[in-house]
């Protein structure tokens, strides 16, 4: 075991599975020499050659198009867009062909193609560099779709995701690279005093489709994904519930067992996350849940998301659900 | 060059084609450019050596349909008639899935009219282990490949026998074993895509060439640079062709760029570029094999803009009379791609109608066998089809829970 | 009033605010000299001239991104996908561009861009001619997204939505172009005989943000848009349930009012969209009602969707959501 | 035109920069190019009268400050001195900027360092209603509008007073007043919406030129092919240019591009091309009004690619020295503007260092004045900041009822 925080987890799976699979490449925008502008590949390019990890144009279109071909003729491309707020120009490419490819070919095709790409906000980044645009690939059948929290289950996922021969869009809570996040911007925390940030040298996975139960409870079950498990976690502490706090980590296909067992036993939920609202993933829990639990909720599901407006800037801590209102939300599904 | 029409300079340019419905097409006579013209660089030569073949033309065949100059590929007896019975079968073929379309046992169906001899001969200049990444221009090239015509009906009818299972309309072939990659509706797609799967060749130290095709109208999409760009900073073994057959459904090329040739764009990226007469059989297959030489021997990309003229409508749903003079092909004088290698032939002494007649029965009795025989499977009109759950396999590797439970819903 | 198929209502709406308004432009594939692959702008060329109705590169993004800067400085564009499956080209320019402008610009920007396209499956199109992504576009502030069903307020909603000074997706479900679908392709009834295929000549809009009881009912409420309105009005007819259909119209800002009045007075609620079924617009609709609505609920909140999966070709049919499916599922509504 | 380096051409090419850390950054002496080689076409002539500025590089001031050539401007003495002072105001504004980043004040932040020139004569060799759109690298042009230095800080700050309300980050200005137009974080985006400002301007009859910058790294996103492809096609009034600084971050345009210049791949679309010293003020100037002129008769778009270097960091949180050597850009021949301004007005005794120090000092108090009065309406470590109801606000004309609600349940 090491410490390690999320953007030395995320390098140690890429080093391992570039070792392991000859045919692991992985390129982006200054991901070679530079070693990526948040240093998730940094040594790489040294440790592997030019050919193996490299700069590519700026284009994440291009970016997406090239590792989809690579996928085809037996690599498995490992690329980076830069921030998720750039993998627009990307989209056609991802939704209408890397997602369509083994269904359209009668499985005569495929590409296992793996997209690392920072998300979310926290960081200052307004309109373009804090979005968590996963509900827009959620609605896209052939992909999937993981979201990490923290060191542990970066590596073990993004190992996961290099393995697995469908595409998958890998989204890395860039607020949490260096330490996870409690919705107060003053208290900086380390990796390194957090059981999540204790990693293995060593290869090994977690599957995807598979939630985490963070925290067990009786009274409700909160779900949230990426920087949004550690500011509910705090939530939980703040609103003196017994909920029980589920860290999705794959959120396509999602874990039904888990959720469903949950939400049964406490017969409410808070489902929490940074994109805005309408349409948010959350919509989807929300309907799936009310259609599984039904007979069995005591109150309204409630989600706490950010707004349905662009991502502000010198306002980001009044956008981003904090503890406070996460908290909120807990105690009203107590109070049905 | 040729030169480009517009209405006005104001407010802000809109082009014209040379004709509408109405006009008379008036070409002005045959090509300017002639065979001999141009000439055959080394394959070791630089981008800006191909400087002139970018404006040009490269022909071999002049309009008598002798052949002459550097770029003749001198092929021999054999393969040129094989090149002609492609072209002929792909002719035949297109013709009787057009009259299954117009009789309701084909959905949709899209020609390669008048365009037959550029996947054909191309994908006679390469070698087997290359990979194909067409349009829904080039399903020729599975003839070449020898691709079974039943299985390729199949397909098209979207009957129990499609390998693409009636997910996708007909003429999106996929045909893993001929190397022919999955056709793709959303245009120009798969001209980024075949500079991965390039790269991967290359990665893999295998001497495995990538061809790819988009149309004119198709070059205006962001794929169209991406391909061109990734192409030119990782020179790996790539064809990229921009088949420029004038017109992008009902837009003719004046409409939708600023003039110049589709070939001048490869050379600002430092790819060698060539502008090819695209109903020539023979420069068609000259230029592809300099271009395969080329990248085989570790030299890069090369970027071929290969001119033809779409002779049919854009697809079954296409009516080309309400934009364009209806003898306009006939006036265009590049000619019919089975006419002029025909016509080579028959000058070498080494084919005559009779022959022709005969073959043309040959392939007609073999479409027709085939059609049945891939009727047999089910044809649109009255199934069989592909069974409801194909709707759900292959949409991930193994069936998630989720699509697993729809499945159960529909119960079928 | 004039019998008009939505194709001509909606050639009705453009040509009346080329007349009206000198600053409209529209452009696109095809659609200048030659009107339109579905023929939505034929003879507009020819009336207004080549400058205000023209044929386009084509690049989607392209077309969006200029679109976007004419509107910048006082023109009225209105753009047209040709199939809306081509619209993700364009996603970043409508998503990342368009949709922030006037926000990230403090107000000082705007771009009234209106982008038509139309959508949906039943017209043999497989994969990358069916899609419905109007979900793609909700999880976007700063657009509007509306979906017509037929020539009545195709027109209507087309003209509101070239007068928006925000930015407008128009979805037309191209299976209802000629006429109404109910589920059967072997009937195919025209817009001559249907109410709503009786369209002013003149100039009228319908509000965007605002509803349609199609019919009023006690039992159950179904809400649907584009051709599934059709659909479902037959499943209702067979399914002998006094349910009270809504079609949407507009999806964002959907019409709050008009929808949560029908399911507390109702009890019972089924969605209806042709879209997968994750993340589509059912879960923000299935989401948000339960949240407003919980109470009121005396049975689980259905939705009936396209299968997660790519949309096929040769088996639609059993893809679209069914009169049949529909109707089971709004008894299954009746059971509880 | 500059060779390109790779480092292996197997399996496939992947570029290098000229240095890397620790390597002497020796590019050999100064520019092949001197003013004169290049002559200065009538506006009326085609793209390819331009085929040789496409290529070369077009100077006015040699490496003795001396102005020559055909491209001399000829500018009177006050437009000069009001350019250097720009610079220099930029310069200075700059510098101060990035203090206040390193102490908190500021959340982020970009220089124009060694590129000053670009969009201050460019924006000075244009009208007054020319529409500006630029990248985050082109602030400059609001001075040479005259903007409030007061109220740019206020917007970098994200303070009360900063116009985009505290919704972007610094640097993403909008000036409506001085048609600056918004500038967006997604990188290029702006170039082909630039084509349609300029398709309006010429729609409504107007003489309204649009600019547009984006850098040798964007240029390799699709909106690059739009704005070219589209300009080439309707040729409205709009000059598109490629600041080609060399570095996009980390990534030298060796890395990401196949060779050839960027101008030429304008000269492709059939738009005049011009290749321009981009830390020559004068070039600058001549090249822009020469395209504005051009543009303003009716004869539509100019391609201009501005070879210049990035002489700082890429932003505030980039380290150049992880990647290239630290005195690069004072080894790099092409200078720096403002000296070379200055250069060039002593050498002609229309200034000198006495009168140099004082504008350093004026223009020095007027961006301290400026940046405590921008402080008063609040800084990022203290606020006061828009408030939070600014989230709300102008994200449709009017608030919609869910927008309406979430605000109210902010509370704020
Ligand atoms: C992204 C995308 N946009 C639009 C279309 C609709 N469409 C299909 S083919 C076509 C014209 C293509 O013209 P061109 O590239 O010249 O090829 P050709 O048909 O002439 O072979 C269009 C607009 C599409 N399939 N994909
Ligand atoms: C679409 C998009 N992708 C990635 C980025 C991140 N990014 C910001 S600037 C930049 C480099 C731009 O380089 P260049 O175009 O050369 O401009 P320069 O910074 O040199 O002026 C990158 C990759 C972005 N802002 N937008
Ligand atoms: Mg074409
Ligand atoms: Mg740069």
């Amino acid at each position: 075991m090491a410490k390690m925080n999320m953007i030395a987890a995320l390098n140690s799976a890429l080093d391992l599975q570039l070792q392991r699979d000859p045919n692991v490449v992985i390129f982006g925008e200054d991901v070679g020499y530079f070693g990526g502008v948040f240093r998730v590949t940094a040594g790489l390019q040294e440790a592997h050659g030019a050919h193996r990890v490299f700069d590519s144009p700026l284009a994440e279109g291009g970016i997406a198009a090239v590792a989809f071909g690579m996928g085809i003729n037996g690599l498995r491309p490992v690329m980076e867009i830069q921030f998720a707020d750039y993998i627009f120009p990307a989209y056609d490419q991802i939704v209408n062909e890397m997602a369509k490819l083994r269904h359209r070919s009668g499985g005569e095709f495929w590409t296992p193609v793996t997209i690392r790409t920072p998300a979310g906000g926290g960081i200052r980044g307004g309109h373009h560099h804090s979005q968590s645009p996963e509900a827009q690939f959620t609605h896209t059948p052939g992909l999937k779709v993981v979201y990490c929290s923290n060191p542990y289950n970066a590596k073990g996922l993004l190992t996961s995701a290099i393995e697995c021969n469908d595409p998958v869009v890998f989204f890395e809570p860039k607020r949490c690279y260096r330490g996870p996040f409690y919705g107060d911007p003053h208290k900086v925390p380390t990796w390194n005093s957090h059981p999540d940030g204790e990693v293995p040298e060593d290869y090994y996975s977690i599957p995807l489709e598979q939630a985490r139960i963070v925290k067990e409870g009786g009274a409700c079950t909160v779900i949230a994904w990426g920087t949004m498990v550690h500011v509910a976690e705090e939530a939980i502490r703040q609103s003196n519930v017994d909920a029980e706090l589920i860290d999705l980590q794959t959120l396509l296909p999602w874990d039904r067992d888990t959720v469903v067992e949950s939400v049964r036993k406490t017969g409410r939920c808070v489902i929490v996350h940074e994109a805005p609202k309408t349409s948010g993933f959350g919509a989807e829990m929300s309907a799936s849940i009310q259609e599984r639990c039904f007979w069995h909720l005591e109150a309204p599901i409630e989600r706490v998301t950010g707004w349905d407006t662009p991502f502000p800037h010198t306002t980001e801590w009044d956008y981003l659900p904090s503890p406070g209102r996460i908290a909120e939300a807990i105690a009203r599904t107590q109070e049905a | 060059m040729p030169e480009r029409l517009t209405v006005s300079e104001a407010p802000y340019t809109i082009g014209i084609p040379p004709f509408r419905p109405g006009e008379k097409a008036d070409f002005g006579g045959g090509f300017a450019e002639q065979p001999g013209d141009l000439n055959r660089p080394e394959v070791t030569c630089t981008a800006q050596d191909t400087a002139t073949h970018a404006v040009g033309l490269i022909r071999v065949l002049d309009d008598e349909h002798v052949a002459s100059g550097e770029w003749d590929p001198k092929l021999d007896e054999e393969t040129l008639l094989k090149g002609l019975e492609h072209m002929m079968r792909l002719r035949i073929f297109d013709d009787r899935m057009i009259k299954m379309q117009r009789t309701g046992l084909l959905s949709f169906y899209m020609r390669s009219y008048g365009e037959e001899a550029i996947a054909i001969a191309q994908t006679m200049a390469l070698e087997e282990q290359d990979w194909l990444f067409p349009s829904y221009r080039q399903p020729g090239a599975q003839f070449v490949r020898g691709r079974d015509m039943v299985s390729m009906i199949c397909h098209c009818i979207g009957n129990t026998e499609d390998n693409v299972r009636g997910r996708q309309m007909p003429v999106h072939y996929t045909w893993k074993e001929g190397r022919f990659i999955s056709i793709s509706s959303p245009v120009g797609t798969q001209f980024p895509q075949a500079v991965g799967v390039a790269m991967a060749s290359a990665y893999r130290g295998l001497d495995e060439v990538c061809i790819s095709w988009l149309g004119d109208g198709t070059s205006a999409q962001g794929d169209f640079h991406y391909a061109v760009n990734f192409a030119s900073t990782f020179k790996p073994p790539v064809i990229l062709n921009v088949v420029n057959n004038q017109w992008a459904i009902s837009t003719h090329a004046n409409l939708a760029t600023g003039g110049r040739t589709f070939a001048e764009r490869g050379l600002a990226y430092d790819i060698p570029s060539f502008r090819v007469d695209g109903n020539d059989f023979l420069a068609l297959y000259a230029v592809t094999k300099w271009a395969r030489d080329r990248a085989s021997a570790g030299l890069g990309p090369t970027f071929i803009e290969v001119y033809t003229y779409r002779a049919g409508a854009h697809s079954s749903s296409d009516d080309p009379s309400a934009y364009r003079p209806q003898d306009e092909f006939e006036c265009w004088p590049g000619g019919d791609p089975i006419d002029r290698l025909k016509g080579h032939l028959i000058g070498r002494g080494l084919w005559d109608e009779d022959k022709h007649t005969e073959l043309t029965e040959r392939i007609d009795a073999e479409v027709m066998a085939a059609y049945k025989e891939a009727c047999t499977f089910g044809d649109l009109a009255n199934g069989p089809y592909p069974p409801a759950s194909t709707i759900f396999t292959e949409v991930y590797e193994e069936v998630p829970w989720h699509v697993q439970e729809q499945r159960e819903e529909l119960g079928k």
